[in-house]
């Protein structure tokens, strides 16, 4: 069964069939949306359940011809770590819907365009991981910009449009980038054997240290600007704070991944030696973003802006775990990256509720929300511990590989991203102070507690975030294979513990 | 190693307690209480059971363990979801379930008017379950689940009345204080990775030996790190005042008893690698003494009885640190110690809670007096915690503080002295302010305000402070009669038997230490029942006081050294992302704006002037043929 | 005689037709222009046709007239409402490009 | 240079006197076209043009491709031209002056510059290589070779440039179309737009043009009572290129005078 294609198509039948729709009738769209993606979300826990988890070549492979006179093919497959990303981002999609089931009102275009694009970046976001063409990749990646800019531009509030622009100019800036390293990839594959994109044959590339260097570089900076890692992160806390809380959740939980995702897929795939040469300089950045997104995340005085710096600092994380190069951090950075879409997405839907009922998103602006809506609260409050890592919620079994897995071969460097951990405390504790805790302040008093629709939308988050947190173990089952592949592939083994020294 | 599966229930039936009541919400607030008071004492219950089972086994076979699933498998690093009962264990969990239990029975009461405590309850079942996780925990990762567990607990439960805005910051100032503590343990947690590549105490203990002393060191200090912030040792002591926010009742099981032991717990649990790490221990010793110094000097000027407590617990675990810190001589008088400690200041905290549930939660000593009268039994149940944490005997805390004090003597050299001598003055000042607390609350003359109406408290709030009190007197005793305490705890630690010769006799050293008490003792009755106390704190006092009423400075010099740069620090970064990034960002967009308007002048709109440059870029094209196909 | 010559001229008439598109502001005459460069192109192509022996070049030069021929009806009507609405045949009056 | 030099003043025979006859004329014709003022006179060269390029054709064995050029583009083309040159008329866009600052300079170097790559590069690519000629290729005829390559290998290219033309032919009619936004006015209706306007100057419609007898007398404005001459009696398109008589030469001052001069 060609589980990819179809994973892609669903969506886009959605669309269609959402398209068809009258404008007037808001309400089916939404239904239609939901019963889209929630059928997605099976499909793909369908084919989830057929991977084989021990086999660490792609898997559910499909190629059809695209462009044959370039050698450009529709190929997809999947390895664990796509995989467990698909799975992530077919989840979130119906949570999102239903989240938001109002957030397309007010917005410059109808409600059902709002569905359209969300359903036609699902499309995108499982495409992209899947993706095993270097060619079609790219094209995905960069055709993502378009609903994303829209979903902002259009629905999002304040200055909606400068932010749209923002976002939409960094990411083309990295993707140009990351176009020339690819054109000079299929250019070296035509002397060496025919010209080709597809992954698996230009793996095998030889090319100069500088080559290697410079294209490494071309393909780094635009996942460094989609991840987005210290100083490539100005686009996210803008675009976050304008777009909606369900675009944000697919935004940071789901794109940004993208970049990530990348950094494994493609940079350590294609470039493993210049891969080593940059690690010092990465992981440098990486531990940088640790910090960084941590400070400006507590003097942060908008909570939407605040989720994002948060995001930047885990970002930080999933990047040294990444480039740290030993099975503990490389599985810890992929079930982080897991984890973070949830809790962020928590995070993002809960701080989307209090906007929406308070009108404000600043944070000061609220007071005693414990007191007034106690169920509101407490997701706020189970999403920001998962946030900092609590042990027994799901981001802390990650965080806590990437750091035992850099510790062994970057001492300096983990121990200095563990002070993101007080760090982290401190910026969720500030929020939760200032919203939920102390006496209810004026404009508070009358706010309404979750209702049906959007306890049944948080509710599996929360469950995923616990449940992943006693019991990371099918995951981790699934990624390991995957990510002991990827450092063997690199040539890396883990560190042997130091015993014997004496 | 046996396995037992009733270990699971321990944990189980307190855990789903808070499930259950903070689920249910609203509905759940008539039985609410009943339930949390139900599921704690049934985990006492399969305490007991397990202590049973365990007394029936042969020495070797006492701990059990229970493999629950696997948590986390990658590469070399594994850690399964077990738990282990041995020795050691038990006694925290029967500390734990038992005055736990004691501490819901009285909450009951204590909490009735409280529209919220069903909540309560739930926080309190949450903080058991993961208080037992912490000293169930197999391995120094479950325990960290546990540790951090607690944390939460104590962070909601510090915070039960946060809608003071003064109370939230105290739970948070506690999470965030912890927290660094947490951060020291997952760096105790790597090094062990790293170097002997197995993080659960088994593994370490059978490599420890063939590490390297410095990676030993490094782990023993991060874990002393670890316990200085969950138990409130210097440098990381200054959130256990302010945890005082939180109900009585939390202060007595949390912030008394249970949790802040936990660092003493750690540390004991962790013999092998302090056994192995000289420099680390001495750190321990040190940290030991100068806390249990800095929480009596902060006791002696404290008018607000919780916080006199809370100096006390900081003092009292200082003790038990610098025991732990001694060695395997140490350990077993360190959790001895620690479990005296839980009945007797246990007992008090809920006598002060009982005093203040008297006194319109009136927590100014200055402005008691006199309550003996109005509350005999709290008098009776607090005085003999009085007398136990003095160590007179035959109380309790005489036979676990004067082993301390021996066997800080018995260190040798001036190591010896030292400590021997500062704990003898520990002593002093102890009986100094704890016989303050006594005379200002319950003897003199009454300075309460006219609305005050102090009345015994019902059977539900004194039963269990009667029950800690009947521990504080016996338990001493149980415990050290023919080294009993001593005994079981042997095969856990690691003795090589060097028999050192006694600087002094142990009866000398308990003359000493009740010659000091006395001292204080009789300090206080004469600085405090032969003159009148004012009812507000005099201002015209010593340098000294006045630095000890603010704790020693310790928020101020975090307020200079910390909280002050890293707010500037904070503030100087979101400015610099604003302006220097984003600026280098929006930098680049007005380059291509400017050039954009500049070149702007070429598109003037004439079709004629775009056929020219259509002409002249034919040119260039054709020129650049003409120069290629040369 | 060499063939070659015609293309030279050929690149003579074309060259002048692009200036007369750029110097000229009467649209009839811009298009003339135009056609005239078309034609030169069309004695290229003719020329070439001569010098590689076979009539693909004819053929192509056939084609080009019949789009010229459609190029010119299309443009004329074009200009003839532009006239219309703005009474003008110059080309520096719709100089709409610039707003 | 010397070598191209040489080439040219090899060509000889009847098609070289031909072709250094017409080449330079074609040339001189086609720079008139920038040259000429008047869009008509344009016109007429460049048909002049194109005439000699069908004879080019011709002498190119290209009998069909002449035969069409004249009578499609200079027959049809042209007319077309100057059909549309009637129907617009003349206004300023004749004048020679440059409206745009510095296009001129800028074109005529473009211009020697394009023409001398081109030259150049043309020169590079053919010198030396001698034509193979079309005798063989046209020994069925130039048409019928001509029809066997279109109506085989280009069938479909030529399908689509005839769907193409018919496009045009359609565009050009929608485009040529003039939809009335308005109702047309009524006699009534223009008669009060008249009266009702803004001055009574025009109420009995405008002034017809001269009526001395001259020349025709349309070329020659009124005069109105006062003796001075009415603009807005002779054409407008007439007076743009500049076919209006002076209409000095009739004041009646002026008149006077020279009938005096001639007593």
């Amino acid at each position: 069964m060609k589980w990819l294609s179809l994973l892609m198509l669903l969506p886009l039948a959605g669309a269609a069939i959402i398209a068809a729709l009258p404008k007037s009738n808001e309400k089916a769209a939404k239904q239609a949306a939901l019963a889209t993606t929630l059928a997605v979300m099976a499909a793909t826990i369908a084919m989830a359940v057929g991977f084989q988890r021990d086999n660490v070549d792609l898997q559910f492979v499909e190629s059809y011809a695209w462009i044959p006179s370039f050698g450009i093919n529709f190929a997809l497959g999947v390895d664990a770590i796509a995989l467990v990303l698909i799975l992530m981002s077919t989840i979130l999609a119906p949570v999102v819907v239903l989240a938001g089931w109002n957030e397309a009102h007010g917005g410059r275009w109808s409600v059902k365009t709002f569905y359209v694009l969300i359903l036609v970046l699902e499309t995108m976001m499982i495409g992209v991981f899947a993706a095993t063409d270097l060619f079609l990749f790219y094209v995905i990646f960069e055709a993502m910009l378009i609903p994303v800019y829209f979903l902002i531009g259009g629905y999002g509030t304040g200055e909606r449009s400068a932010a749209a622009v923002k976002f939409l100019l960094y990411s083309l800036f990295g993707g140009l980038l990351m176009l020339a390293s690819i054109i000079a990839l299929y250019v070296m594959s035509g002397a060496q054997g025919g010209h080709t994109f597809d992954l698996d044959k230009l793996s095998q590339l030889q090319m100069s240290s500088t080559t290697q260097n410079l294209l490494f570089l071309g393909f780094f900076i635009a996942f460094a600007i989609k991840a987005p890692v210290w100083p490539f992160h100005t686009w996210l806390p803008d675009a976050a704070k304008s777009a909606t809380p369900g675009t944000s959740v697919l935004l940071l939980g789901v794109l940004d991944k993208v970049g990530t995702f990348g950094m494994i897929r493609y940079c350590l795939t294609l470039f493993p030696e210049a891969s080593k040469t940059f690690t010092p300089l990465i992981m440098v950045l990486a531990v940088i973003s640790i910090v960084y997104g941590a400070f400006l995340a507590i003097g942060a005085k908008d909570i939407k802006r605040l989720i994002a710096y948060t995001s930047i600092s885990h970002f930080g994380f999933i990047t040294m775990g990444i480039f740290a190069m030993t099975s503990q951090a490389q599985s810890g950075a992929t079930l982080y990256m897991f984890n973070h879409g949830f809790s962020t997405a928590a995070l993002f839907l809960v701080a989307g509720w209090m906007i929406a009922r308070r009108g404000s998103s600043t944070i000061s602006d609220f007071g005693g929300l414990q007191r007034v809506t106690p169920v509101m609260a407490w997701s706020f409050f189970i999403a920001g511990m998962s946030s900092l890592a609590l042990p027994g919620l799901s981001s802390f079994v990650s965080e806590f590989l990437v750091l035992v897995g850099t510790f062994t071969r970057y001492p300096v460097h983990a121990i200095i991203a563990t002070f993101g951990i007080v760090l982290a405390a401190l910026y969720i504790l500030i929020p939760v102070q200032k919203a939920l805790h102390g006496p209810t302040t004026a404009g508070n008093e009358n706010l309404k507690d979750l209702n049906l629709r959007e306890k049944l939308a948080i509710a599996p988050v929360i469950a995923i975030i616990v449940v992943l947190g006693f019991y990371p173990s099918p995951l981790l089952n699934v990624i390991n294979p995957a990510a002991k592949h990827v450092i063997s592939q690199m040539g890396f083994t883990d560190p042997v513990p130091s015993i014997g020294d004496k | 190693m046996t396995t037992s599966t009733s270990l699971v229930y321990l944990i189980a039936l307190p855990l789903a307690g808070a499930a259950i009541l903070l689920l249910a919400g609203r509905r759940a607030d008539k039985w609410g209480h009943l339930l949390g008071t139900a599921m704690s004492a049934s985990s006492f219950g399969v305490g007991l059971y397990q202590l049973m089972l365990m007394l029936d086994r042969p020495t070797e076979q006492r701990p059990v363990g229970k493999k629950l699933f696997e948590w986390i498998n990658v590469g070399e690093f594994k850690v399964d979801a077990g738990l282990l009962l041995d020795q050691l264990s038990i006694c925290f969990v029967l500390l734990i379930t038992g005055v736990g239990t004691l501490i819901h029975i009285y909450s009951i009461s204590y909490m009735s008017h409280d529209k919220d405590r069903r909540r309560f309850f739930a926080y309190l079942n949450l903080f058991i379950a993961a208080m037992l996780l912490l000293v169930l925990g197999d391995s120094y990762l479950n325990l960290y689940v546990g540790w951090e567990g607690v944390g939460l607990a104590s962070y909601l439960l510090i915070g039960f009345w946060n809608q003071k805005p003064a109370y939230a910051t105290a739970s948070k100032k506690a999470f965030v204080m912890n927290r660094i503590g947490d951060m020291g343990l997952s760096f105790a947690i790597m090094i062990a990775f790293a170097t002997m590549g197995t993080v659960s105490f088994a593994g370490v203990q059978e490599h420890a030996h063939h590490a390297s002393e410095a990676a030993l060191t490094g782990m023993g200090i991060m874990l002393l790190v670890a316990a200085a912030g969950k138990s409130a040792q210097f440098p990381l002591q200054a959130w256990l005042g302010d945890a005082m926010a939180g109900p009585t009742p939390v202060s007595a099981l949390i912030h008394a008893a249970t949790m802040v032991t936990a660092g003493v717990y750690l540390i004991t649990r962790s013999n092998f690698v302090f056994d192995a790490a000289p420099t680390a221990q001495l750190l321990v010793v040190i940290v030991g003494a100068i806390t249990l110094m800095f929480g009596a000097l902060i006791g002696t000027a404290k008018d607000d009885i919780k916080k006199a407590l809370a100096a006390s617990t900081m003092s009292q675990i200082g003790y038990m640190i610098l025991a732990a810190g001694l060695g395997p001589v140490g350990y077993a008088f360190a959790i001895m110690h620690l479990l005296t400690h839980g009945f007797f200041k246990a007992g008090m905290f809920l006598g002060a809670g009982s005093v203040m549930h008297g006194m319109n939660d009136e927590v100014n000593m200055r402005k008691y007096g006199a309550l003996r009268k109005f509350m005999p039994i709290t008098f009776v149940t607090f005085g003999l915690g009085y007398l136990a944490i003095l160590g007179v005997p035959p109380f309790a805390g005489f036979y676990s503080k004067d082993m301390i004090i021996e066997t800080a003597f018995n260190a040798g050299g001036a190591k010896g002295i030292i400590l021997g001598v500062t704990t003898l003055i520990g002593a002093a000042i102890t009986a100094f302010y704890m016989t303050r607390v006594m005379i200002l609350t319950f003897t003199g003359t009454k300075r309460w305000d006219d609305d005050a109406h102090p009345h015994e408290s019902p059977w539900l709030m004194w039963l269990p402070m009667a029950v800690l009190a009947i521990g504080s007197v016996s338990s001493g005793y149980l415990l050290s009669s023919g080294d009993a305490l001593e005994n079981w705890l042997h095969p856990l630690f690691d003795h090589h038997e060097e028999h050192e010769a006694h600087l002094f006799e142990p009866i000398v050293v308990s003359a000493m230490a009740l010659t000091m008490v006395a001292i204080g003792v009789a300090i206080a009755f004469f600085k405090y029942a032969r003159q009148e106390v004012s009812s507000v704190a005099p201002e015209n006092v010593s340098i000294f006081t006045k630095i000890a009423r603010q704790d020693l400075m310790q928020d101020r010099f975090n307020e200079a050294v910390f909280m002050r740069p890293g707010q500037a620090l904070t503030t100087t970064l979101v400015a610099a992302d604003d302006v220097v990034i984003d600026g280098a960002v929006r930098g680049v967009g007005q380059v291509a704006m400017g050039s954009g308007s500049a070149l702007r002048g070429l598109q003037n709109g004439y079709v004629r002037s775009y056929a020219a440059v259509i002409l002249v870029g034919a040119i260039a094209l054709i020129g650049a043929i003409w120069v290629v196909v040369q | 005689m060499n063939a070659a010559n015609y293309l030279y001229i050929s690149a003579l008439l074309f060259t002048i037709g692009a200036v007369g598109v750029v110097v000229r502001r009467n649209a009839i005459v811009v298009f003339m222009c135009i056609e005239l460069m078309l034609n030169a192109a069309n004695l290229s192509f003719v020329t070439f046709s001569r010098i590689n022996g076979d009539l693909d070049g004819q053929v192509m030069a056939f084609f080009t007239m019949v789009v010229a021929a459609c190029e010119v009806v299309v443009g004329l009507a074009i200009i003839v409402t532009i006239y219309r609405s703005r009474r003008s045949a110059s080309v520096d009056d719709a100089s709409l490009l610039k707003r | 240079m010397m070598q191209l030099a040489l080439e040219v003043g090899q060509t000889a025979q009847p098609e070289a006197i031909m072709f250094w006859i017409l080449g330079p004329m074609a040339v001189v014709a086609a720079l008139g076209m920038l040259l000429v003022k008047k869009a008509v006179h344009s016109a007429i060269l460049m048909a002049f043009v194109m005439v000699v390029l069908a004879i080019f054709y011709i002498a190119q064995d290209a009998v069909f491709l002449g035969i069409v050029q004249v009578v499609v583009y200079t027959g049809a083309v042209m007319m077309l031209f100057l059909f549309i040159l009637m129907l617009v008329g003349v206004d300023s866009s004749d004048s020679l002056t440059e409206t745009i600052a510095g296009l001129r300079p800028i074109a005529i170097t473009a211009a020697v510059g394009f023409g001398g790559l081109m030259v150049s590069l043309l020169g590079r690519a053919t010198l030396g290589r001698q034509a193979i000629g079309l005798s063989a290729a046209n020994a069925d005829g130039n048409v019928q070779g001509i029809a066997k390559e279109l109506f085989s290998t280009y069938v479909f290219p030529f399908e689509v440039v005839s769907a193409l033309l018919i496009t045009a032919a359609m565009g050009a009619m929608v485009l040529a179309h003039h939809q009335r936004t308005t109702v047309r006015p009524t006699q009534r209706q223009l008669s009060i737009n008249r009266f009702r306007g803004e001055s009574l100057g025009s109420a009995a419609g405008l002034p017809g043009p001269g009526v001395y007898a001259r020349h025709n007398a349309v070329d020659v404005p009124a005069l109105l009572p006062d003796g001075t001459p009415a603009p807005t009696s002779v054409n407008a398109s007439l007076e743009a290129r500049g076919d209006m008589l002076d209409y000095k030469s009739f004041d009646l001052s002026e008149v006077n005078t020279q009938i005096e001069e001639e007593k």
